[in-house]
C-alpha cells in the first residue's frame, strides 16, 4: 500500500534541509514529546521504589544518580524546555495567532505564515533549551 | 472486444464551455448521467490561461447599453459575424455574470462593493468584468467546484476522445482511450456536447496551452460535420518571448503603451481615435508594419519586438491588477514591468472558426452541441474582441447545456449501435497509427508544421506565401511520421502526440485552403495581394467538408439583421 | 468522541501541565538537588497533601496528553480499521494502568504506608 | 540540435547553445512492474529554458517514451508538479538557470501513487476536494430574473483572494510531513479550500464544513509544520489557512 502511493515513510518527517527550521521544530517536537513519554513512564517506576522502604529507594538512587543519569536528566530538561516554549508556540499558532493576515500575495510569493515571529520563537524555544540543559547540569554536577 | 460504458450525454472538454454545459445540464434534470471527458484533468483545461476579462454590459443604471455591446461586437467582426447571435450573446452575458457570483466567483469589486469592468480592446465602454488578471482561471475553478454540487456529473480525467459514431443521421456515442491504462472504450451516450476549445497550437508561436491541438474539431470534421471560417485566425498583439505566453490585453486596458524603438506611441498612425485599444486585429497589423519597416527592437532570441509600457500605471496598480503577468514577466523574462517595458510580439491567440453550428449551438448532426471555442456559431465573424470569448463559453455552455438535455427528456428511438464503425477506428488508430512504421521523428514534423503555419498564413498573407504553404504542409504530411515508438499502454503520451499530429494536418490544411480561397481583407484575415474588404463577393462564411482526398469548400450566408456593413475605422 | 473534544483537552492538559510542572520543579528547587533526593525528604513531600495533591494532577494530566500525544503519532504512522482501533484502545489502557500505578505510590507514600 | 522553439514569420532563427545540463528522469511504471531507475541525457539549455522545456526536448529527440503530464507551460493548470532536485515544484515554472546545478534530477511527487515516469495520480487529492464542500453554500445561490450581485467590498474579497489561487497542483500535498505516512489525512489543498470558502463572505456553510473536517485525520493532523505553504507556487499560503480554520474550533475565532 505505502509502497504504492508512494509516500516518503517516516524519514519524511524530517527534511530539515529541504524545509528549514520549521520542519526541524516539527520533528524535534515529535521527538521531545516521545521522549518526554518515555522518562515520564520511567520516572514514575522509578519514584514507585520509595514505597519499598528506603533501601530499595537509595539502589534506585545509586542507578540514577550517576554521569549517565545525569546527562540523561539534563537532556529530559532540555526537552521539556522546548517541547513546552514551542507547544506554547505552536497552540497560539494553531489558534490563528501569529500566523499572519491573509492578503493578495505578490510575486514572489513569500508566505505569510512562515514569518520571522515564528522562526525566532524557535530559535528561542532551542535557546532556551539549552540553556536550562546547562543550568541543570550546573546543579547537578555542581557539587 | 472493445469495452463500453454509457452515459445519457458526455460532454467532450472540459473548458468554460464544457463545465457550463455540464452544470446547466445537471441542473435541469438529476436524472441524467452526464460524463465530462477531457484529455487533460478536468480543472487544467486550457480556459485557466484566460487573463483579461469577460465582456458583459453590467452598468445599464449607469452608462452602458446592450445595444452598444451588440454593435461593437458586430463592427469588431468586420461585419462577418451574425447578428442575431452576437444579439443574444450580449443579452444573455449579463447574467451569467451575476450567476458565476453568486456561485463564488471572486470579481474585482470596486468600493461599493459591486462587480468592477475594465477597458477593453474595440469596445465603447469599460465593460470587462476582471478577477484580477486571472479570469479564465478564477472562472474555470468557479465552474470546477460548482460542478462538485452534483453527483450525476462525472468526470473522466485524462480520457482522449477519438472519433464520434454516428448512423448518419443521429449521434450514437464515441470512442476514447483512458490514458492512464490505455484501455480503448466506446462510449454510448443520447447526446454530445463538443467544447475541445482552439487549436491555436498548429502554430509554433502561441498563447495557447500546450494541449490546445485540433482533435476536438478534427472529430467533428471526420464524423462529417462542417469546419467554418477557419482562415481566420486571431493574433494577439502582446505575447512575450520567447515562450509566446500572453500579456493580456487588460494591461492596454489599465492604460498601457505600445513604443517602437523611436520611443513613439505609434498606434496614433493606425488608430487615433482608440490607440492601443483598437481591436486586436488592427494593432498586431499596426506592430507588424512597424517591425516590418524597421522600427522594431531586435530581441536576444533573433525575432523583432516591440515594447509595452506599463511603468506609469505604478507598482501598486500593476500588482492590485496585474498581478499574474507581473509575475510571467519577472519569472519569465525577468524584467518587472513596473520598472521596464515588456517585450512582446503578436502571436497567435484565438480561432474564429470552428465546428459549424447554428444560434442554438446544434451542429448538423442531431444529438451533437458544439460550444466554446471548438464551436463557430458565427457570433466573432472575421475577428473577436477580447474578453468575448469566455462570454460566448458560458453563455452557449449553458444553451447547449440545457437543449441537450430537452432533447434527451423528449426520448430517443434506439437503433442499433454500429460496430463496424468502431472497428473502423480502432483500425485507424492502432493499425494506422499506433502500430505505424517510418522512420522520420513525428516531434520534428509537429514542430515544422507549426513553423510553416508561421511563416506562412500569419498576420500578413498572400497567394504565394498560402500555397507554398499549402504544399509544404502536403509534403510534411506524405513523410513516415505515423509511428509511436512508445509501446506500453499506461499513461502513453507518445501515442496521444501522434494522434494530434493526425488531426493537426488535416485541420490546417483547412486553415490554409480558407485563406487562399478569401480574396480579400476582412478582420484577421489581412491580404497583401488583396488588401481590401470585399463584400461583394466575400460577404460570406465558409464551410470546409472533410474528403479524403481534399476539403469540400462551401459558402454560407451570413446574417444580418439591423447592421449593414460600413467602413470600419476606429 | 469528535476530535476537536480530544484535541482541546490535548491544549488544555498542556497548559495545566506547563503550571503545575512549574510547581513541581520550584518545589524541587527550594532545597539542594542531591537533598531533595534523599529518602526522607522525598516521603516528607508526599506526606504534605497539597502537593500529594499537585503531584496526581501532573500524573494524571501529562499521562492524557503523552498518551494521547502518542495515539497522534501512532495514527499518523499506519492507517486501517483494526490498526486505529487498536491504537485508540492501546493508549487509553496504557494511560490508565500509568495513572493507576503512579497514584498507588503518591497514595500509599502520601499516607505514609511505606 | 536547439532547445528554443521560437521562430517567425520571415524564417526561424536557430540560437544553439553552448551550455548543458545533464537530466535525470526517474522512469517506472508500476502497472507493469517496471520498477524504478533514472535514465539521463544531456539537454541543452539557455537562461529561459524551464524543466518542462527540457523534459520536453528529451521527449521530441531522445526518448518519446517519458510519461510526463503538462498543458498550460505558464504555471496556471497545475499539470506538472514534480520533484526537481529533491524539492516539489512546477516544472513549468523552475527555469534550469535557478538551479544553480549541472545535474537536475525529476522524479514524480511523493505522497501520490506513481502511473508512471512522472505522471502521478491525484484521484483521492481531487474526491477529497469535493467532500469538502468546495462551493459558496446558501440557498438562493441560484440566480432568478430580480437578482442583483452579492455586495463585496474589495476588503471583504482580500479575505479570501489567496486562498482562491490554487492551481491543485498537490505540491503541498507532497510536502507535507503528514502526508509521508497519513494516506488518511485530508491535507492542505482540501483544508486551504475549506478556509477560502469559509472566509468568503458569500458562504453560509461554515458549520457544515467545519463537521467535515473535524474527525482523527482531519484538520488536527496538521501540526504547523509549514512545509506546504514553502512550496506553493502560487502564495496560497495552506499552512496560515489551516490554522485560521482551526481558530474557528478551538474558539479562538468566531
Ligand atoms: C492565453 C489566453 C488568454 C485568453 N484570455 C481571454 C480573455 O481574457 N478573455 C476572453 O474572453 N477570452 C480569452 N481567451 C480565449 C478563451 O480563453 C478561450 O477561447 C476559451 O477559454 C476556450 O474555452 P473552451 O471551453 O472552448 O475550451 P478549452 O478551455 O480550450 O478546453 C478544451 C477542452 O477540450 C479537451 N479536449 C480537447 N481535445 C480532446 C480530446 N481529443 N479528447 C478529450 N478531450 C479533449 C481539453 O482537454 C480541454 O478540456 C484567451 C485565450 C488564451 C490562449
Ligand atoms: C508541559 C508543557 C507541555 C506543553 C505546553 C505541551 C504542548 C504540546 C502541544 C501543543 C502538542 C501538540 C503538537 C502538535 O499537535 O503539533 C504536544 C504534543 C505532544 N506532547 Fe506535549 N506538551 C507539554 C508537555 C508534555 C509532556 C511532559 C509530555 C510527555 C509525557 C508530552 C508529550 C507529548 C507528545 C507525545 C506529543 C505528540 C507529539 C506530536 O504530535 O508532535 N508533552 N505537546
Ligand atoms: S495550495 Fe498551493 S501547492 Fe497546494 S495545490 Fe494549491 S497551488 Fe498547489
Ligand atoms: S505541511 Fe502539513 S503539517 Fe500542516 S502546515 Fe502544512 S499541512
Ligand atoms: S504546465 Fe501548467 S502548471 Fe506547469
Amino acid at each position: 500500500m505505502e509502497k504504492q502511493e508512494n509516500k516518503e515513510g517516516i524519514k519524511g518527517w524530517l527534511n530539515p534541509g529541504r524545509y528549514g527550521i520549521e520542519r526541524f521544530a516539527y520533528w524535534l517536537m515529535r521527538l521531545t514529546g516521545i521522549g518526554l513519554l518515555v522518562y515520564f513512564i520511567a520516572h514514575i517506576y522509578e519514584t514507585s521504589t520509595i514505597l519499598n522502604g528506603k533501601a530499595a529507594w537509595e539502589k534506585m538512587l545509586d542507578l540514577t544518580q550517576t554521569t549517565e543519569g545525569h546527562i540523561i536528566l539534563a537532556i529530559v530538561i532540555g526537552m521539556c524546555v522546548f517541547h513546552t516554549a514551542n507547544g506554547i508556540r505552536l497552540m497560539l499558532g494553531h489558534g490563528g495567532i501569529g500566523v499572519g493576515k491573509p492578503g493578495r500575495p505578490d510575486y514572489p510569493y513569500t508566505p505569510r505564515s512562515i514569518n520571522m515571529k515564528n522562526k525566532l520563537c524557535i530559535y528561542a524555544s532551542i535557546g532556551l533549551a539549552a540553556l536550562a540543559m546547562m543550568y541543570g547540569l550546573g546543579v547537578m554536577f555542581g557539587e | 472486444m472493445v469495452n463500453s460504458i454509457e452515459y445519457d450525454l458526455i460532454i467532450v472538454g472540459s473548458g468554460l464551455a464544457g463545465l457550463r454545459a455540464a452544470i446547466a445540464a445537471a441542473k435541469k434534470s438529476s436524472k441524467i448521467k452526464i460524463a465530462v471527458i477531457s484529455k487533460v484533468q478536468v480543472m487544467r483545461s486550457h480556459s485557466v490561461s484566460a487573463e483579461g476579462g469577460t465582456a458583459a454590459v453590467l452598468f445599464e443604471d449607469e452608462v452602458d447599453t446592450i445595444e452598444s455591446h451588440i454593435y461593437d461586437t458586430i463592427k469588431g467582426s468586420d461585419f462577418l459575424a451574425d447578428q442575431d447571435v452576437a444579439e443574444r450573446l450580449c443579452t444573455e452575458i449579463p447574467k451569467e455574470i451575476l450567476q458565476l457570483e453568486h456561485w463564488g466567483m471572486p470579481w474585482s469589486r470596486r468600493k461599493d462593493g459591486r462587480v468592477d469592468q475594465r477597458n477593453f480592446g474595440g469596445y465603447s465602454f469599460p465593460r470587462a468584468t476582471y478577477a484580477a488578471d486571472k479570469v479564465g482561471f478564477f472562472e474555470m475553478q468557479t465552474l470546477y467546484d460548482t460542478c462538485q454540487k452534483f453527483d450525476n456529473i462525472e468526470f473522466l480525467n485524462e480520457w482522449y476522445a477519438t472519433s464520434i459514431i454516428h448512423d448518419g443521421q443521429r449521434f450514437l456515442g464515441i470512442t476514447a482511450i483512458e490514458l492512464s491504462n490505455g484501455t480503448f472504450y466506446t462510449i454510448k451516450a443520447k447526446a454530445m456536447i463538443i467544447s475541445t476549445g482552439g487549436a491555436g497550437r498548429i502554430y509554433s508561436y502561441s498563447t495557447y496551452a500546450l494541449s490546445s491541438t485540433p482533435d476536438g474539431l478534427d472529430m467533428a470534421y471526420r464524423a462529417g460535420m462542417a469546419l467554418k471560417d477557419m482562415e481566420f485566425v486571431q493574433f494577439h498583439p502582446t505575447g512575450i518571448l520567447p515562450s509566446g505566453i500572453l500579456i493580456t490585453e487588460g494591461a492596454r486596458g489599465e492604460g498601457g503603451y505600445l513604443l517602437n524603438k523611436d520611443g513613439e506611441r505609434f498606434m496614433k498612425r493606425y488608430a487615433a481615435g482608440k490607440m492601443e485599444l483598437a481591436p486586436r486585429d488592427i494593432v498586431s497589423r499596426a506592430m507588424m508594419t512597424e517591425m516590418n519597416e524597421g522600427r522594431g527592437f531586435h530581441h536576444e532570441t533573433g525575432v523583432d519586438c516591440l515594447k509595452l509600457d506599463l511603468r506609469h500605471i505604478g507598482d501598486e496598480v500593476i500588482k492590485e491588477k496585474l498581478g499574474g503577468i507581473r509575475e510571467i514577466s519577472l519569472k519569465f523574462s525577468g524584467i518587472d514591468p513596473a520598472t521596464e517595458p515588456i517585450d512582446v510580439r503578436p502571436v497567435c491567440h484565438y480561432m474564429m472558426g470552428g465546428i459549424h453550428t447554428n444560434i442554438d449551438g446544434a451542429t448538423e448532426l442531431q444529438g451533437v452541441w458544439a460550444a466554446g471555442e471548438a464551436a463557430c456559431n458565427s457570433v466573432h465573424g472575421s475577428n473577436r474582441l477580447g474578453a468575448n470569448s469566455t462570454s460566448e463559453c458560458i453563455v452557449w455552455g449553458r444553451i447547449t447545456g440545457e437543449l441537450a438535455v430537452d432533447y434527451i427528456q423528449r426520448g430517443i428511438p434506439s437503433t442499433p449501435f454500429p460496430l463496424h464503425l468502431v472497428d473502423a477506428e480502432e483500425k485507424r488508430i492502432y493499425d494506422g497509427i499506433f502500430r505505424g512504421r517510418g522512420d522520420v521523428n513525428p516531434y520534428e514534423i509537429r514542430q515544422e508544421l507549426t513553423d510553416t503555419m508561421n511563416d506562412k498564413a500569419y498576420v500578413y498573407r498572400n497567394e504565394t506565401d498560402l500555397t507554398a504553404g499549402l504544399k509544404k504542409l502536403r509534403e510534411l504530411r506524405d513523410k513516415m511520421w505515423k509511428h509511436v515508438d512508445d509501446k506500453a499502454k499506461e499513461y502513453n503520451t507518445n501515442f496521444t502526440n501522434v494522434m494530434e499530429i493526425d488531426s493537426m494536418f488535416r485541420v490546417a490544411e483547412v486553415v490554409l485552403i480558407g485563406a487562399i480561397n478569401r480574396r480579400e481583407s476582412r478582420g484577421s484575415h489581412a491580404r497583401t495581394d488583396y488588401p481590401t474588404r470585399d463584400d461583394v463577393n466575400f460577404l460570406h462564411h465558409t464551410l470546409a467538408y472533410y474528403d479524403p482526398k481534399e476539403p469540400i469548400m462551401r459558402k454560407h450566408p451570413v446574417t444580418i439583421t439591423k447592421y449593414k456593413p460600413v467602413e470600419r475605422k476606429y | 468522541m469528535r476530535e476537536s473534544i480530544v484535541m482541546k483537552v490535548h491544549y488544555g492538559t498542556a497548559l495545566g501541565a506547563v503550571a503545575l510542572v512549574a510547581v513541581h520543579i520550584l518545589f524541587r528547587l527550594t532545597q539542594e538537588f542531591s537533598k531533595s533526593l534523599q529518602y526522607e525528604s522525598v516521603i516528607a513531600n508526599y506526606e504534605f497533601l497539597p502537593y500529594a495533591l499537585v503531584l496526581e494532577l501532573i500524573l494524571v494530566l501529562i499521562s492524557i496528553h503523552g498518551f494521547n500525544g502518542l495515539r497522534v503519532i501512532l495514527l499518523e504512522l499506519k492507517q486501517g480499521r483494526g490498526y486505529e482501533k487498536a491504537v485508540t484502545y492501546g493508549c487509553i489502557a496504557a494511560m490508565v494502568a500509568v495513572i493507576a500505578y503512579g497514584s498507588r505510590t503518591i497514595i500509599l507514600a502520601s499516607m505514609g504506608m511505606s | 540540435m536547439s532547445t528554443t522553439q521560437i521562430s517567425e514569420e520571415e524564417s526561424q532563427t536557430i540560437v544553439s547553445s553552448p551550455k548543458s545540463i545533464i537530466l535525470r528522469i526517474s522512469r517506472s511504471n508500476p502497472q507493469t512492474g517496471t520498477a524504478k531507475s533514472f535514465m539521463e541525457f544531456k539537454v541543452p539549455y539557455e537562461k529561459w529554458t524551464t524543466v518542462l522545456d527540457a523534459i520536453l526536448e528529451v521527449k521530441k529527440h531522445f526518448d518519446h517514451s517519458v510519461g510526463v503530464r503538462y498543458s498550460c507551460r505558464q504555471a496556471t493548470c497545475g499539470s506538472c508538479g514534480m520533484i526537481i532536485n529533491g524539492k516539489p515544484r512546477l516544472a513549468c515554472f523552475t527555469k534550469i538557470v535557478e538551479l544553480n546545478s549541472d545535474v537536475v534530477t525529476v522524479e514524480p511527487m511523493n505522497n501520490f501513487p506513481v502511473i508512471r515516469d512522472l505522471a502521478v495520480n491525484f484521484d483521492r487529492m481531487f474526491s477529497t476536494h469535493k467532500k469538502l464542500k468546495p462551493y459558496i453554500v446558501r440557498d438562493d445561490s441560484e440566480i432568478t430574473s430580480k437578482t442583483k450581485e452579492f455586495l463585496q467590498t474589495p476588503e471583504e474579497v482580500e479575505k479570501y483572494i489567496q486562498f482562491s489561487s490554487c492551481i491543485k497542483c498537490g505540491l503541498c500535498n507532497s510536502a507535507c510531513p503528514t502526508m509521508a505516512t497519513d494516506s488518511s489525512f485530508i491535507g492542505p489543498q482540501a483544508l486551504a479550500q475549506a478556509y477560502r470558502y469559509i472566509a468568503d463572505s458569500r458562504d453560509k456553510g461554515k458549520n457544515e464544513r467545519l463537521k467535515i473536517i473535524d474527525e482523527p485525520h482531519g484538520i488536527w493532523r496538521c501540526h504547523f509544520a509549514g512545509s506546504c505553504s514553502m512550496v506553493c507556487p502560487k502564495g496560497v499560503d495552506p499552512a496560515m489557512g489551516i490554522q485560521l480554520l482551526r481558530g474557528y474550533l478551538l474558539g479562538f475565532r468566531r
